[in-house]
């Protein structure tokens, strides 16, 4: 028990730095990097409180994709800078940054930081939650894991919801594109000078990858991970493909790359409108059909969620289609 | 007996959160000259629908609850409509459908364009932004309400750099930014509640409440810090820096929209944490600090508003002053009206203002200029369209008969009968700065051209009947609250 | 003092200093950064309240399932959160670079 | 018991070992490319005993063959993104 709690101090403190460096760190490289790391590290530690649905997804989209999309962010910024020496910043400035403001920013932070590790240790006795509630209503659903019946029965409009808001994010990072490039593609993925092991590792891994992605979705319904982990692997593994060059960014107005993105949402209303016609009502599954639907609604937002977020990864269409 | 055959109150509750969902979907996925019919349709179907639910609501005098997938809380989510939610909902829908009519020519694909980048987003993020919006009214679930607030985010952001132009991005990166903060403090505040309680259920969780003597300090910190979140998000002073440069900058159809509906999605949020969550909170020290700063906001959104050269500017401050009216209901909710004025005051400023937008949008377009002091003539060329800018304007001024009238009549009488005769001092002056840039407007607008006159109005027929209707709706908002008499109890 | 609670206090002071962070660095691929951070902070007090609804079963750890639940929507409405405001920074630094140099061209795929 | 034990701990100790001398050569070889070199070799020779330390205190097999496909991912990836800096090095992109 003391080794244990040992290890989770010795987390706890490379966390601790991680984000000091993540906050701090005056190259914006280093703290990406740092924070890369420190999501990584989040992931074990989101192991040891019991909770692997959530390691799983915080090493995916938290530390991964999150981290690949600031890196890059980050290495434009600087190559720009450098390219163009005397360029202004952009600097979002509080209204004035006045060492006063500056200290009493610093004092409110600090005391939201004091009383809300106040109420960490002396909130009451642990309470059960909704654990039992959750082990009781579980068996109507067919399912093995609580959390994947939590997301798609229990409280099943969140996920339509947060499907949905993957694809407005994307319309969203769409809408940037200047005019003239509407239509067309995004700025290739392909990474500038070509790379032979980039290329043998784009071709050696996709299998890997898209399996390991496909049984995350399945293994969702009793174990953890379920559709968004799973869909995350598959963008990563086209994103690889794609930064290779071994594939091609679609155009945004492909007919069959839209329907690609909106299925998993569409199909998860119609199911839920079906529930209707079931007597169960909207969002509800009928007795005993509620697994297999799930496993449709979740096999669909699997794709679904692959491709939206391989796009959002992509970023706005750059380049007009030729006429 | 009033019962639809096919469809009941329940059914009409979930329909009126997901045909804009459909709606947006559809929009996205099959895109092109297409898009637009489906929003404008989606628009139709769902104004049938929030009309219907509306009418079972006041006419059987029931709250329709509904349990999504049949899974009672604290393990599913409800959704919940009284009166005062489909009140609102009908505003939001009169306020949608009406800019969407009114900007249904914008944005076309030239003859040999399949889509146009604008055409596309807007058609696409409008309906979404609405279901967002109605998710809002409509949940009952505190983490539900996050992700719709999330959504209405996401939605609102892109409209606000729709046209393209440098400024409008940094005003929408500031915008994002401002939200983001508001969600993550919302949502700490949500995440310490479930640690409470075990529930995130707004009603079940006003049921616990209700039997302690005293308020533990971790709810005292959750409230503070979801407040205080949802304070950024409706710009309330010392945190509405971002509103001005996105609600002015945005295309018009999109401020009006931003300012009629997206900010008070927060605040109806807010409004039920306290009113229902916390009832008899009146005195308390968050209550006050609310009402002084709506007091500010009222009297600094007011000379700022004053002090723009430019229409859309000017309107975009005034939503500032504006929202500020709604805070004093805080401080004023020991009386029996405050309630009901904070909620007048909601739906009659989001029609009012959605007509001001949508005039001056229409102005900019065919008069060409939105310098306030170059408007001379505008009375001649497009007297419609000034119409409504006016009755609008009194709306927002609060003259008689105007909903904006029975508003603040209704919080003067609330601060008479708490007996905090203070704040009837920010209500009035804040009347009389309104009326100080509403006729700035008029008077320039009313004086004849100095150059030889400029051609007749070309103004759309649907646009001016969309802006009058959306005008009057705010005057007849008025009469219709005075004829269920004073003050609502 | 149990482990869970550890990390709660670490979680506290993360926020703290996201917190500073988003209000006070002025570039805007920092702030959001930051947002990140302190997102994530506020997961991690999640999660450890969902630990203590939680327990042990045969010898294995587990969690209240629905904050776990409600973390994951939360991880990816933060990934779409932070997209938008990087396509956002990236289209105004390109804006910005516009209208500064006329006479290099800034491309965003160089 | 105590066999598999013991030989776990000293597997495990080596590739420790590995480790740690694969961060003091990043830490104090003068330039990117032998950095480079010490961190890559360490990682997976120190990966690879560690792997082999664990294997008997898995399940036979699935559990072992997990094991065994982490470690030929690590060296995929290591191999791969080694093999890239090394390429940005000999471009002249500079590294610190």
């Amino acid at each position: 028990m003391t080794l244990t709690l040992f290890a989770d101090l010795g987390l706890l403190i490379i966390l601790l730095g991680l984000a000091i460096i993540t906050a701090f760190a005056r190259p914006a490289f280093v703290a990406v990097a740092a924070y890369m790391a420190y999501g990584l590290v989040m992931a074990l530690a989101w192991v040891r409180l019991a909770a692997v649905d959530v390691a799983l997804t915080e090493a995916a989209i938290g530390s991964g994709l999150t981290g690949m999309l600031l890196l890059g962010a980050v290495a434009w910024n600087q190559r720009q800078t450098e390219a163009h020496p005397r360029r202004r910043q952009i600097r979002l400035q509080v209204p004035a940054t006045h060492p006063l403001l500056i200290i009493v920013v610093a004092a409110v932070c600090a005391g939201v930081s004091a009383v809300l590790a106040w109420v960490v240790v002396t909130l009451p006795e642990p309470p059960t939650l909704q654990v039992e509630q959750v082990r009781l209503a579980l068996p109507a659903t067919g399912l093995g894991n609580p959390v994947t019946g939590v997301l798609l029965a229990f409280r099943a409009i969140d996920t339509l919801l947060e499907s949905v808001v993957l694809v407005f994010a994307l319309v969203g990072v769409w809408s940037l594109a200047d005019d003239a490039a509407w239509g067309g593609r995004p700025r290739s993925l392909r990474l500038v000078q070509h790379s032979h092991a980039l290329t043998l590792l784009g071709q050696l891994l996709p299998p890997f990858g898209v399996l390991m992605g496909l049984y995350l979705f399945w293994a969702g319904a009793d174990a953890p991970g379920g559709a968004f982990q799973g869909g995350t692997l598959l963008a990563a593994m086209w994103v690889l493909a794609l930064s290779a060059g071994l594939a091609k960014v679609p155009a945004v107005s492909n007919r069959q790359l839209r329907l690609l993105i909106s299925i998993g949402s569409l199909l998860f209303l119609a199911i839920g409108l079906a529930g209707w016609a079931g007597g169960v009502g909207f969002l509800g599954y009928p007795a005993g059909w509620s697994k297999a639907l799930i496993l449709i609604i979740e096999a669909t937002l699997t794709l679904s969620i692959a491709v939206t977020l391989g796009m959002l990864v992509a970023g706005r269409p750059h380049r007009a289609l030729p006429r | 007996m009033t019962e639809l055959a096919v469809f009941g109150g329940k059914q009409l509750v979930v329909l009126a959160l997901i045909m804009p969902l459909l709606g947006a979907l559809l929009a996205f996925t099959i895109g092109g000259r297409t898009a637009r019919w489906i929003a404008l349709l989606t628009a139709l179907v769902e104004l049938v629908v929030v009309v219907s639910l509306a009418w079972i609501v006041v006419d059987q005098q029931i709250v329709v609850e509904y349990q999504l997938g049949g899974w009672e809380p604290p393990l599913g989510v409800r959704l919940r409509a009284d009166g005062a939610t489909v009140l609102v909902l009908l505003t939001a829908t009169v306020v949608m459908t009406a800019t969407m009519i009114s900007a249904h020519a914008d944005w076309q694909p030239l003859p040999d364009q399949h889509e146009t980048r604008a055409g596309l987003v807007f058609w696409t993020l409008l309906p979404a932004l609405w279901a967002a919006f109605n998710t809002v009214l409509l949940s009952q679930d505190l983490f539900n309400l996050f992700v719709a607030l999330e959504i209405l985010t996401f939605c609102a952001v892109p409209l606000v750099c729709l046209n393209g132009k440098a400024e409008t991005f940094a005003a929408a990166l500031r915008y994002l930014l401002f939200a983001l903060l508001g969600s993550v403090l919302y949502l700490l505040g949500a995440g310490l509640i479930y640690g409470l309680w075990g529930t995130l259920d707004i009603g079940l969780l006003a049921l616990e409440i209700s039997k302690l003597n005293r308020y533990p300090p971790a709810l005292s910190l959750a409230l503070g810090l979801m407040t205080a979140g949802l304070m950024a998000k409706t710009a309330i002073v010392p945190l509405h820096l971002w509103l001005p440069p996105a609600h002015a900058g945005a295309p018009a159809p999109v401020s009006a929209i931003l300012s009629a509906v997206v900010v008070k999605a927060a605040f109806v949020v807010l409004l039920r944490l306290w009113f229902e969550l916390m009832p008899g909170s009146a005195d308390t020290m968050v209550a006050q600090t609310q009402g002084v700063l709506g007091g500010l906001a009222i009297v600094l959104g007011g000379v700022l508003a004053l002090r723009q050269s430019r229409l859309k500017p000017m309107i975009a401050y005034s939503t500032i002053a504006q929202m500020g009216y709604l805070f004093l209901v805080f401080p004023l909710a020991g009386a029996a009206s405050a309630w009901g004025a904070g909620l007048l005051h909601l739906c009659s400023h989001a029609l009012a203002k959605a007509a001001l937008f949508l005039a001056a949008g229409q102005i900019i377009t065919h008069f060409g200029d939105d310098r306030i002091d170059h408007l001379a003539g505008l009375g001649h060329v497009m007297p419609l369209t000034l119409l409504a800018f006016g009755v609008a304007g009194f709306s927002l001024m609060g003259l008689p008969p105007t909903g904006g009238f029975v508003a603040k009549w209704w919080l003067l009488q609330a601060a008479i009968e708490t007996g905090h005769w203070g704040w009837a001092v920010p209500i009035l002056f804040g009347g009389l700065l309104t009326a100080g840039y509403v006729f700035r407007v008029l008077a320039v607008a009313l004086r004849p051209a100095a150059t030889p006159a400029l051609a007749a109005s070309t103004v759309p027929h649907t646009a001016n009947a969309m802006i009058l209707l959306l005008a009057l709706s705010s005057l007849l908002l008025g009469l219709a609250a005075l004829g269920t008499g004073l003050p609502p109890q | 003092m149990v482990a869970s609670t550890w990390f709660g206090l670490g979680a506290a002071l993360i926020i703290g200093l996201s917190l500073f962070q988003v209000i006070i660095n002025p570039e805007p691929l920092r702030k959001v950064l930051a947002f990140n951070l302190l997102g994530s902070a506020v997961f991690v007090l999640f999660g450890v309240l969902a630990r203590r609804g939680g327990g042990r079963i045969d010898g294995v750890a587990f969690a209240d399932p629905v904050p776990q639940a409600l973390i994951i929507t939360g991880l990816v409405v933060a990934f779409a959160a932070t997209v938008l405001a990087v396509a956002l920074v990236l289209r105004l630094l390109q804006a910005e670079c516009a209208t500064q140099d006329h006479d290099t061209e800034c491309r965003i795929d160089d | 018991m105590l066999f598999t034990d013991l030989y776990t701990y000293s597997l495990v100790g080596l590739g420790a070992l590995f480790f740690c001398t694969g961060t003091i050569g990043l830490l104090r070889f003068p330039d990117s490319l032998s950095r480079l070199h010490a961190l890559t070799k360490a990682d997976n020779l120190g990966l690879g005993l560690v792997v082999i330390g664990l294997l008997p205190q898995t399940h036979w097999p699935l559990g072992a063959m997990k094991l065994i496909a982490v470690w030929l991912l690590a060296v995929l990836a290591s191999t791969t993104v080694g093999q890239m800096v090394g390429e940005a090095i000999r471009r002249g992109v500079p590294f610190r």
